[in-house]
């Protein structure tokens, strides 16, 4: 019990070593997960992070208007694990986790972040036929202009992959046929297919 | 004289009784009849004694009556004398207070047994031959008396046809009880074949300082027969019996009284009869006899599951003080016994009485199945605190009072001796005060408080005329702590005295100057001083605690406006908390209390729970141990 | 002679005491009470006994000046003893009764139900 | 005549009672991480109470699981008023990654209003504190209120 | 005069204001020392009274099985007559009502608190309750023992020859002849009553019977609002009692001639040996189980006690 004494008297006459927190703010360590911060404006609505996101925190409206459709991301934080994951898979980089830790609520609004932007519609269709089935040679691929992947057809191995990550759904492969075939209108240009294809056969 | 016409009431006291138990057979089955006449005699007789006050209390006369006028020939008394000092009115008041006050109870109570005919007959005998005892001059008279007592009062705990453990109770209190009738009966026998006589002032003239082998035997004899009747030490585990067996009412006359005519055939035997008192051997005796059965008994009580057993040790704890005190043969020492006998009587009545209001409304005293009755008899609940704040000896109840002047005794004769053994004892008395403290929080706990067992969801409070002599015997308790100073000059003052002069009483009984002639008697004593190493003002202490209650109350209602409400409804949030779970039945009580104590002392504990066998032969053989014992120690150190 | 009237009475109250210690049989023990009391009576008449005393019945014939009584008290106390005692037995066994009723044994070791 | 110094002492002894609802614990360990010398939340004033009737701030953690949602609503509903419910991570508002299960009935606010909700997974001991502060600010209004 | 000198007495001083701000202050100061020495910044001294106000200001609940009244009068009952007992207590010479009470009346008086606890719990009829009752009973059997013999040994050594019991006879004697601290003699003693003092009001490490992390507060659980507050003030003014009573057996004698200086030396001494005896204990040691509580107490405790007064009766 002697040492006991000794450490609680030398305590008594030290510093104590509670932080003063309420009365001076303290900043989160490097590397915390904090409060999202929703860059709308990078969004390309692949909805990798709403598909990652374990807890569901991740909710999309859209709503129709002239110019596109109006798409609003919402992170409801009193439901996120705050694990990063959502940040990890967006390839924009839209999705910050910010080393805000101040997330206090009275009510349910307060803890909900918000992005809301227009994705326009596609302006032409002109290249469209270029693509499909292109039997031009053997490297005569050339990225599109409109930015939508490119398949060619000299690397593919119809390994199907990049259609079962193809966040929109856009892409078809057939092995039996050896077809691929994308599907412009929901294609949103993420790139996951290109970045996922073992053969690098799809460029963008 | 004019007191002339006070001469005949102590015997008129004791005749009542004795006339009145048979007049109530005659009632027959007409309950309100038995109950007037039943009742006329307990009033009668208490009012009797309460007329003696003045004159024997506050004037000091010693009442002298010869039965047929048989007064003492040529300095020889041949008849039976009663004889009434200060000491024998204390406790004749004593047993007529306790025995009015049971009385009045069993009218309502007694209604639950089937026969419940014999029962004042046997209830009025047993108070009878109590009064007897006390008043009586005569030696022989007192055996008769503890005969017809015992008699009586083991027909009285057999009494309860319903309860299974009567019958063995009786008989082994017939038992026991008897080696104790033995020996009186011998020591009675050899003192007469010393002496010729059997008149109490008589032989105190002239046995003292003629102490022979046969005189120290009979001595022996005598204490442990009166020590058996007051259920010391060794004798205990029967009264406990008796006690737990008895209707209550009864219990409160065995615990409360039948008791204390033990104590004062010690105090008679040893103060006066033989006046062996000042031997310091004799002291030690009584002082360690006394500890023992304070602390052994308040050990068997925490163990108890049941309601009256664990009174009953109580009761023989409580003697244990008692005992204690009149061994220091100091004048606060005897005031102090005194007072806790007187006490004893009360409080230990009201618990009696609680408990039997108890078993009247639930139909048991078992502990464990009991609990939470406070809601349902709050009126008996408060009466038990009394009760046992009183026992536990917390002001400014009488018990502490009485508790208080024993540690001033013990402890100032530990100063007078230079013994410390003293100072221990003063420790012992301590601790065994916080153990009674406990075990009554034990039976609180279990039984007025905690949670309500479904099964007594209709549980009514006890009725009025059972109420009554329970609220009186309450009323008692705080008056006679709250006054010691009253106590002290009216009725300790006098009693002690009436101890320490022996004198006195030989000389009213055998004319003036028969002891100074015979014995060794200079003088009267002066009035006993007690001067107390300590201070204690109990009304000073309730007048403080008045104000203060009063100034805490103005200054809540002050801030009446900022203060939350007080709500009892019966919805989930006023449920009991159970860590978030449904409220249910779940009462921590009995055997589930003090473990930390119990695991402690497991060793000691178990070896007195095995040596209590309940085997009537292992009784025995304490008894005779303890005679033997008490014998030797007396060949040896007298 | 007195002597053996007191070895008989202590040889009894040893036995009566022999007998409530000894025996598990409760009727015994009633029995070890009852000769418990029975040496004690013995003992009280001789202690009253004086050697050539006529009975202390007050006669005027026969009444000279050199007789003398025995002590008629102690009699008269072993009376009253004797009755008491008869009592007790009676109750005793009164209650053995209702004991052997209640508990189908006499057995002393048996009949423990308050204990501890 | 004590009304002020009653209504001024609310907001600066706030007790706590802690209920784990189904927590994995992460946040049970934050909570008593504020007790600890670095955070001390003895100095505003807090307090663990052991038992509900002491409470002023409920604090809960975890979904509200099947078996723990009676003990909670009772145990709720035994602090004596005012009193404040304080959600403590982001299982009890949403239940979180436990949503779904078979075994969740909750979030708490299907059963009881709460008060303040603090997010985080688990949240930064800084931030209990803010949560806790908060609190109190509505133990204060609610006391005024009475 | 004399009697507004006592209402002042009864009231103000010693009596009702005084020991409820003092012991709160104790209170403040026994949680603020405690929370420097484990190296935190700690409450605010004046926080025992926020809490006090604060419980004021709650609901307050009767569970629907308790034993009602009981269970509401059980802690005024408690907190009043400790305030009457703290008037017994000489403070630096100050004797308000001296000659009322001694020390063993004293040692019964500061049961009643306890027991007001105790019985308030039990009439909440909860089982946590039912625990702490039995628990808080063990640690007054547990206390009782040491302290009597304390008590005895102080007696003694106070009646010179003789014995007292008087609180006024010790006070005048170590005037006379010095504190008892300085008699070595008494100082296992004055060791015994240090470690009697924290079980007795019920602090750290002999708090079994008010547990909360185990037994949710024991007797106080059902406990709410203003009793809850009178409870806790009366644990704060044991404090001051307990210390006050120490100073006044074992420090006893120091005087300055000025009673009001000698009343604050005396408080300031409370002080002390609440920092001593219950703030440094708190803060270096664990909580006991309750049998070893008894054990403590029984054996060492008592042990240290009874040396004393083997001392005091044999050594001159």
């Amino acid at each position: 019990m002697l040492p006991f004494i000794k450490e609680a008297v030398t305590g008594l006459f030290s510093k104590p070593s509670t932080e003063a927190y309420p009365f001076k703010p303290v900043d989160a360590p490097a590397g915390y997960r904090g409060r999202i911060v929703f860059h709308a404006d990078q969004c390309i609505s692949c909805g990798m992070c709403e598909r990652v996101c374990a807890g569901g925190a991740i909710s999309t409206r859209s709503e129709e208007t002239e110019e596109g459709t109006l798409i609003t991301r919402r992170f409801f934080l009193g439901s996120c694990t705050f694990c990063g994951h959502c940040a990890a898979f967006c390839v924009k980089h839209a999705i910050e986790l910010s080393p805000d830790y101040h997330m206090v609520a009275r009510t349910e609004e307060e803890l909900v972040v918000e992005g809301t932007y227009l994705k326009k519609k596609p302006a032409k269709k002109a290249e469209a036929a270029a693509c499909g089935n292109a039997v031009e040679g053997e490297s005569s691929v050339k990225p599109r202009e409109d930015g939508l992947p490119v398949n060619d057809p000299a690397k593919c191995v119809y390994c199907t992959l990049c259609a079962k990550k193809c966040p929109a759904g856009a892409l078809t492969v057939d092995r039996k046929e050896k077809t691929w075939v994308l599907d412009e209108d929901k294609c949103v240009a993420c790139g996951t297919c290109a970045g996922i294809c073992p053969k690098k056969a799809i460029i963008m | 004289m004019t007191y002339e016409i006070f001469k005949h009431f102590p015997v008129l006291a004791i005749m009542c009784y004795f006339l009145g138990a048979f007049i109530v057979t005659l009632a027959g089955k007409r309950r309100v009849l038995r109950n007037v006449v039943a009742g006329a005699v307990m009033l009668i007789s208490l009012s009797l004694l309460l007329s003696l006050v003045v004159p024997v209390m506050v004037n000091g006369e010693i009442i002298t009556y010869w039965m047929g006028n048989w007064e003492p020939v040529e300095g020889y008394a041949i008849g039976i004398a009663i004889e009434v000092d200060a000491l024998s009115l204390f406790f004749g008041l004593l047993v007529a207070i306790a025995v009015a006050l049971a009385g009045f109870y069993s009218f309502r109570y007694i209604t639950q047994d089937d026969a419940n005919g014999p029962f004042f007959t046997l209830f009025l005998m047993l108070s009878g031959g109590v009064m007897g005892i006390v008043l009586s001059g005569d030696l022989f008279n007192i055996y008769v008396m503890l005969e017809v007592m015992t008699f009586a009062a083991v027909g009285l705990t057999a009494f309860r046809t319903w309860n299974p453990n009567a019958r063995e109770a009786a008989f082994k209190y017939l038992v026991v009880g008897s080696i104790g009738s033995t020996c009186v009966l011998l020591g009675t026998a050899l003192v007469y074949g010393q002496c010729h006589t059997l008149n109490l002032a008589q032989i105190s003239a002239m046995l003292p300082g003629n102490m022979n082998p046969t005189m120290i035997f009979a001595f022996a004899m005598l204490f442990t027969g009166f020590g058996c009747k007051s259920f010391m030490f060794p004798f205990h585990p029967i009264a406990a019996d008796a006690h737990g067996a008895a209707p209550s009412s009864v219990s409160v006359l065995i615990s409360g009284v039948f008791t204390k005519t033990g104590v004062y055939g010690i105090i008679r035997v040893s103060y006066f009869l033989f006046r062996t008192m000042g031997l310091s051997s004799m002291q030690t005796m009584l002082v360690f006899i006394g500890c023992l059965s304070m602390f052994v008994c308040v050990t068997m009580a925490l163990n108890q599951h049941d309601f009256k057993r664990l009174l009953a040790f109580h009761s023989i704890s409580q003697i244990g003080y008692i005992l204690t005190a009149l061994g220091l043969c100091s004048a606060i020492g005897i005031a102090g016994g005194l007072y806790h006998a007187i006490n004893h009587t009360l409080f230990k009545g009201l618990l009696f009485l609680t408990a039997g209001a108890v078993l009247y409304a639930t139909g048991t005293t078992y502990l464990d199945k009991l609990g939470g009755l406070a809601r349902k008899m709050p009126q008996t609940a408060a009466l038990f605190l009394v009760g046992a704040f009183s026992i536990s000896g917390i002001p400014p109840f009488n018990g502490f009072a009485s508790k208080w002047m024993i540690y001033q005794a013990t402890f100032e004769k530990a100063a007078e001796t230079g013994s410390i053994g003293y100072a221990l004892v003063t420790v012992v008395c301590v601790v065994t005060s916080v153990l009674t403290l406990a075990s009554f929080i034990k039976v609180g706990q279990s039984v007025f408080f905690g949670q309500l067992r479904p099964e007594y969801e209709n549980v009514k409070e006890t009725p009025l005329s059972m109420r009554i002599p329970m609220w009186i015997m309450a009323a008692l308790c705080f008056l006679t702590g709250l006054f010691p100073d009253l106590m002290i000059k009216y009725l300790l003052g006098p009693a002690t005295a009436a101890v320490l002069n022996t004198a006195r009483y030989i000389d009213a009984a055998m004319g003036a100057g028969y002891a100074e002639a015979t014995a060794y008697f200079d003088s009267y004593l002066a009035e006993p001083v007690l001067t107390f190493a300590g201070t204690w003002d109990p009304v000073s202490w309730l007048v403080l605690f008045v104000i203060i209650m009063c100034a805490v109350t103005l200054v809540s209602l002050a801030g009446k406006s900022g203060r939350g409400a007080v709500t009892l409804t019966d919805d989930a949030k006023h449920a009991t908390f159970f860590g978030g779970e449904e409220a249910q039945y779940s009462h921590v009580a009995s055997g589930d209390l003090f473990w930390g104590f119990k695991h402690n002392l497991r060793g000691y504990l178990g070896f007195m729970s095995r040596a209590h066998s309940g085997v009537t032969n292992d009784y025995v053989v304490w008894g005779v141990c303890a005679m033997a014992v008490i014998t030797a120690y007396c060949f040896i150190f007298m | 002679m007195m002597l053996a009237n007191y070895i008989g009475a202590v040889a009894l109250i040893v036995i009566g005491f022999y007998a409530m210690i000894v025996k598990h049989d409760v009727i015994k023990i009633v029995i070890g009470m009852g000769l418990t009391d029975y040496g004690l009576n013995l003992m009280i008449v001789s202690i009253g006994f004086n050697e050539g005393g006529t009975a202390p019945i007050y006669t005027f014939g026969e009444l000279t000046s050199g007789m003398y009584f025995v002590d008629p008290v102690p009699q008269a106390l072993t009376l009253t003893s004797i009755v008491i005692g008869a009592c007790v037995t009676a109750m005793a066994l009164a209650l053995c009764v209702r004991l052997y009723k209640e508990y189908g044994t006499l057995d002393s070791r048996r009949i423990r139900r308050l204990h501890g | 005549m004590f009304k002020k110094l009653i209504d001024n002492s609310a907001a600066k002894s706030p007790w706590l009672f802690h209920i784990n609802a189904g927590s994995c614990n992460g946040c049970d360990i934050e909570l008593v991480a504020l007790l600890t010398p670095r955070y001390d939340v003895e100095r505003l004033g807090f307090k663990l109470a052991g038992t509900p009737r002491h409470a002023d701030i409920v604090v809960v953690t975890g979904p509200v699981t099947a078996q723990s949602k009676d003990r909670v609503l009772r145990t709720i509903a035994q602090v004596p008023d005012p009193k404040v419910i304080v959600t403590l991570g982001s299982c009890p508002r949403s239940c979180n990654v436990f949503r779904g299960s078979y075994s969740v009935v909750g979030p708490l606010d299907k059963y009881v209003p709460i008060d303040v909700s603090i997010a985080g997974c688990t949240p930064k001991p800084e931030a209990i504190i803010d949560g806790l502060a908060l609190a109190t600010q509505i133990l204060k209004e609610k006391r005024g209120a009475k | 005069m004399e009697f507004l000198i006592k209402i002042v007495y009864i009231l103000i001083f010693p009596g009702l204001l005084f020991s409820t701000v003092f012991g709160l202050w104790l209170a403040g100061i026994d949680r603020k020392v405690v929370a420097r020495m484990q190296k935190r910044v700690g409450p605010p001294v004046l926080q025992p009274t926020y809490d006090f106000f604060k419980l004021l200001g709650k609901e307050t609940i009767v569970p629907s099985s308790a034993a009602r009244h009981t269970f509401l009068i059980a802690p005024y009952v408690g907190l009043v007559s400790l305030v009457v007992t703290a008037l017994f207590i000489p403070i630096g010479g100050l004797q308000a009502f001296g000659g009322m009470a001694d020390m063993v009346v004293i040692l019964y008086l500061i049961t009643i608190p306890s027991l007001a606890i105790i019985f308030g719990g039990s009439a909440s009829a909860s089982p946590f309750a039912g625990v702490g009752v039995s628990r808080s009973m063990v640690t007054i059997m547990a206390y009782e023992l040491p302290l009597i013999l304390v008590l005895l040994s102080v007696g003694r050594a106070a009646g010179g020859g003789l014995v007292t019991f008087s609180m006024e006879q010790v006070t005048l004697y170590q005037q006379l002849f010095g504190s008892f601290l300085l008699d070595w003699r008494l100082i296992p003693a004055a060791l015994a009553m240090l470690l009697v003092i924290p079980c007795e009001v019920g602090a750290h490490p002999f708090d079994v019977g008010e547990a909360e992390t185990e037994i949710c507060e024991g007797p106080l659980v059902e406990y709410s609002g203003a009793p809850l507050a009178v409870f806790k003030l009366s644990h704060a003014i044991k404090m001051f009692i307990m210390t006050a009573l120490f100073a006044a057996l074992f420090l006893g004698g120091i005087s300055t001639g000025m009673v009001w200086l000698d009343v604050v030396i005396a408080l300031v001494i409370c002080t002390a040996v609440t920092l001593v005896c219950m703030t440094l204990l708190h803060a270096i040691t664990a909580r006991l189980k309750v049998e070893q509580v008894f054990k403590f107490f029984w054996t060492v405790v008592s042990g240290l006690a009874l040396v004393s007064l083997l001392l005091v009766w044999f050594v001159d």
